[in-house]
């Protein structure tokens, strides 16, 4: 089966494909919120050692976890854009981009309320967490340059290169951390106890499917906004149902 | 005619860049200024106490090397860029790559190097013992050139952007973390007494690494930034 | 389990429900401005449109 | 020599011109005209690499000039709308740089013959800062007396330049393309070379 992916690359196709696939993600990803929110706090059990304040792992580690994806799925698309000149890709990058970087303060933001009981301190300077707050940095720094530039192809081309400079430096960043962290001796942080519930698993892996899901919708309403305002001129979109009206 | 071999370009590149920097002195002085108050003002903000200052001496000079190069990172590509020089540097028959390193190594000069000289000498307001800035000077040595390194691929890709000297600062300053904490650590090694070599050496590395690819990368963004 | 016990959560209930609250803030503030940036766009499209109607 | 084919370029999301088709072989003279917006400038910038034409190609001796790069700008040489000398510098190290840059190494007995020619006498060690705008005009105009280029691509040359200049540029122009050499250019105002057949080319 020969499927023709360069129709589904080009604009106007593509809007109305996301168009269509956007109820899907948005339900699916709200019927697993409550799912996996249910999971979380009626099924799961209590943490030993953590008491009730673990629930938080719930929505921390998809957060954290998908902003460093996004993070790496946004560089993989400007990379495309950036190589192949195909529009949509760079649409897609920065259709992606503050979704990503929401996420990461989300995952700062819960990492603190979840560090303050169980460390004794909002925010200490590990590794992880400081690569994090890295990462939104980025994604701020690709929003702000695309914004920055007037002509959308420069804009891309040039966050593009940024995204990728980027994606190469956070595994320095982190290594680095490390190491300065070891030697500080500072903070240990370490996760107490690998076996987890299986009901907890189920309920962090639920729950990261649902933000993954609400993520793709989230981001395909936005690139359906982008390819609007960056193709304004062209024909189809004068066709369009909505502006007709 | 003759042809200009690489290292000919490359040696007419840095006279021209360091020429001009000579002729406008004022912003190379603004930059070394900045370093020097920067790190003087950091005693009376947090107080006196010899011990303390000792302590946050690498840091805080570091820190300041850090912001003082990102002032003159503007300069790199704007002038060229503004009269049109830029263009005919992409025309050269020789690979950019090499031209931009040229520029970076000319930046360097011009704006790093003073800050590598000045700093024992600021060094000796924190009180910082001799081998301590001997160790000061070494890591700057290798570190101020990544920063302007990395800063080249920043400023290309804000060149003539509004708010660019801002966002430069927002593009580069994550992107430094690692010389920082390299850089500052293997004082603090001395201090401490552990191994002073695996932060240097960390530092050598990554400065061959972007040795490597910045000057790619910022002919790159430059291109970008040009069309 | 009761309703106030569950929302007590253990002492913990600040932290959790600062959590949550700011997870359910930041998807309705997202939704919202996309929403909003698609009613912008739209109604730019629209004047557009009623220009080039009124030129031909 | 220079192909263009099918070429299309936009700015941005604006498109320009599309479908540009034309060649130049060597001892010919094209005047590219236009309206103020019409893409002239970029249609050279497109010529020179800079701008990613949307489709088509450009081939200098049959090959793409994407594929040739270096070879190709051994071969030309680009004026802009920019004079691109330095303020700070005299005319002499001015084209002592940008000759290096064009990859020629020049002695100063060539750049003070070519200051000459551009009518220069004199100035040559003035910072070029206290120099008119024609005067800088050219200085810039100069560098193409330094260049052993044989395609001169041309954005508005006559800018700022007074009647005895453009007398000048005419001269040259006739001397590069007797010597098998080619010229692109944009401008407001036609030139009329005496001997050569120039060609139009109306960009709308």
């Amino acid at each position: 089966m020969a499927i023709n992916w360069f129709k589904y690359s080009s604009p106007s196709t593509f809007y109305r494909v996301a168009g269509k696939m956007v109820p899907w993600f948005a339900g699916s990803a709200a019927v697993l919120f409550v799912v996996g929110l249910y999971i979380g706090f009626f099924v799961a059990p209590t943490d030993i050692q953590q008491s009730e304040a673990y629930r938080i792992m719930f929505i921390h580690v998809p957060a954290s976890i998908l902003s460093m994806f996004i993070y790496l799925v946004m560089a993989s698309y400007a990379a495309l854009g950036l190589i192949f000149n195909t529009r949509l890709s760079s649409m897609m990058a920065s259709a992606l981009a503050p979704t990503g970087a929401l996420l990461a303060f989300l995952s700062l933001w819960t990492g603190a309320l979840w560090g303050k009981p169980m460390w004794g301190a909002w925010w200490v300077w590990d590794a992880r967490l400081t690569s994090e707050l890295i990462l939104l940095f980025l994604y701020l720094g690709f929003i702000a340059l695309h914004a920055s530039i007037d002509d959308p192809r420069r804009a891309d081309r040039a966050s593009a290169l940024l995204a990728i400079i980027g994606s190469v430096n956070v595994p320095i960043i982190y290594f680095s951390v490390q190491w300065w962290n070891t030697l500080h001796q500072g903070a240990t942080v370490k996760f107490t106890g690998t076996s987890m519930h299986v009901t907890m698993q189920q309920g962090m892996y639920t729950m990261m499917l649902a933000v993954w899901l609400y993520a793709i919708a989230v981001s395909l309403l936005r690139v359906r906004c982008i390819i609007l305002e960056r193709e304004c001129k062209a024909q189809w979109i004068s066709e369009l149902v909505e502006i007709r009206r | 005619m003759n042809k200009l071999s690489l290292i000919g370009l490359l040696s007419l590149v840095i006279r021209r860049d360091f020429v001009l920097a000579m002729r406008r002195r004022a912003d190379v002085l603004t930059t070394l200024i900045f370093f020097v108050i920067v790190v003087s003002l950091f005693p009376l903000g947090v107080g006196p106490e010899t011990d303390m200052l000792r302590k946050m001496a690498p840091g805080v000079v570091w820190v300041a090397a850090l912001l003082a190069s990102m002032l003159s990172l503007g300069r790199m590509f704007s002038a060229d860029y503004l009269d049109g020089t830029l263009e005919q540097m992409m025309l050269v028959p020789q690979s950019l790559s090499v031209l931009v390193l040229a520029k970076i190594l000319a930046h360097w000069m011009v704006s790093g190097l003073p800050l590598v000289i000045m700093a024992p000498v600021l060094g000796l307001q924190f009180d910082m013992s001799a081998q301590a800035l001997w160790v000061l000077i070494a890591a700057l040595f290798l570190g101020t050139p990544i920063l302007s390194m990395i800063g080249a691929v920043g400023a290309a890709l804000t060149l003539g952007l509004r708010g660019g000297g801002a966002l430069v600062s927002l593009l580069v300053l994550p992107l430094c973390i690692p010389v920082l904490i390299f850089g500052a650590g293997a004082v603090e090694a001395v201090v401490s007494g552990t191994s002073v070599g695996s932060h240097l050496s960390l530092l050598g590395a990554l400065l061959v690494m972007a040795l490597v690819f910045t000057p790619w990368l910022t002919a790159l963004a430059l291109r970008i930034s040009v069309e | 389990m009761n309703w106030g016990e569950f929302l007590a959560m253990n002492g913990y209930a600040w932290y959790i429900w600062g959590s949550y609250g700011m997870a359910l803030l930041i998807f309705i503030i997202e939704i919202l401005m996309v929403r909003h940036r698609r009613r912008l766009i739209l109604q730019q499209l629209h004047l557009m449109r009623n220009a080039e109607d009124a030129v031909t | 020599m220079l192909e263009i084919s099918n070429l299309t370029c936009s700015r941005g999301d604006h498109l320009l011109f599309s479908d540009l088709n034309f060649s130049l072989s060597v001892g010919e003279l094209l005047q590219v005209q236009g309206a103020n917006g019409s893409g002239k400038t970029s249609l050279l910038r497109t010529l020179c690499g800079f701008i990613m034409p949307v489709a088509g190609e450009i081939r200098w001796r049959g090959q793409n000039i994407r594929e040739l790069g270096d070879a190709f700008y051994a071969e030309m040489i680009y004026l802009g709308h920019l004079n691109a000398i330095k303020d700070e510098l005299n005319a002499l190290e001015n084209l002592h740089i940008s000759a290096g840059l064009a990859g020629c190494k020049v002695d100063d007995k060539q750049v003070i013959a070519a200051l000459r020619r551009m009518g220069l006498r004199g100035r040559e060690t003035l910072p070029v800062k206290v120099l008119s705008q024609g005067q800088r005009r050219r200085v810039a105009l100069a560098r193409l007396l330094l260049s052993n280029a044989s395609l001169w691509v041309l954005d508005e040359p006559l800018t700022a330049l007074d009647v005895g200049a453009v007398e000048l540029m005419q001269e040259l122009i006739g001397e590069h393309l007797a010597n098998n050499g080619m010229v692109i250019y944009t401008t407001h105002q036609p030139l009329q070379v005496v001997g050569i057949t120039t060609r139009w080319f109306a960009l709308s």
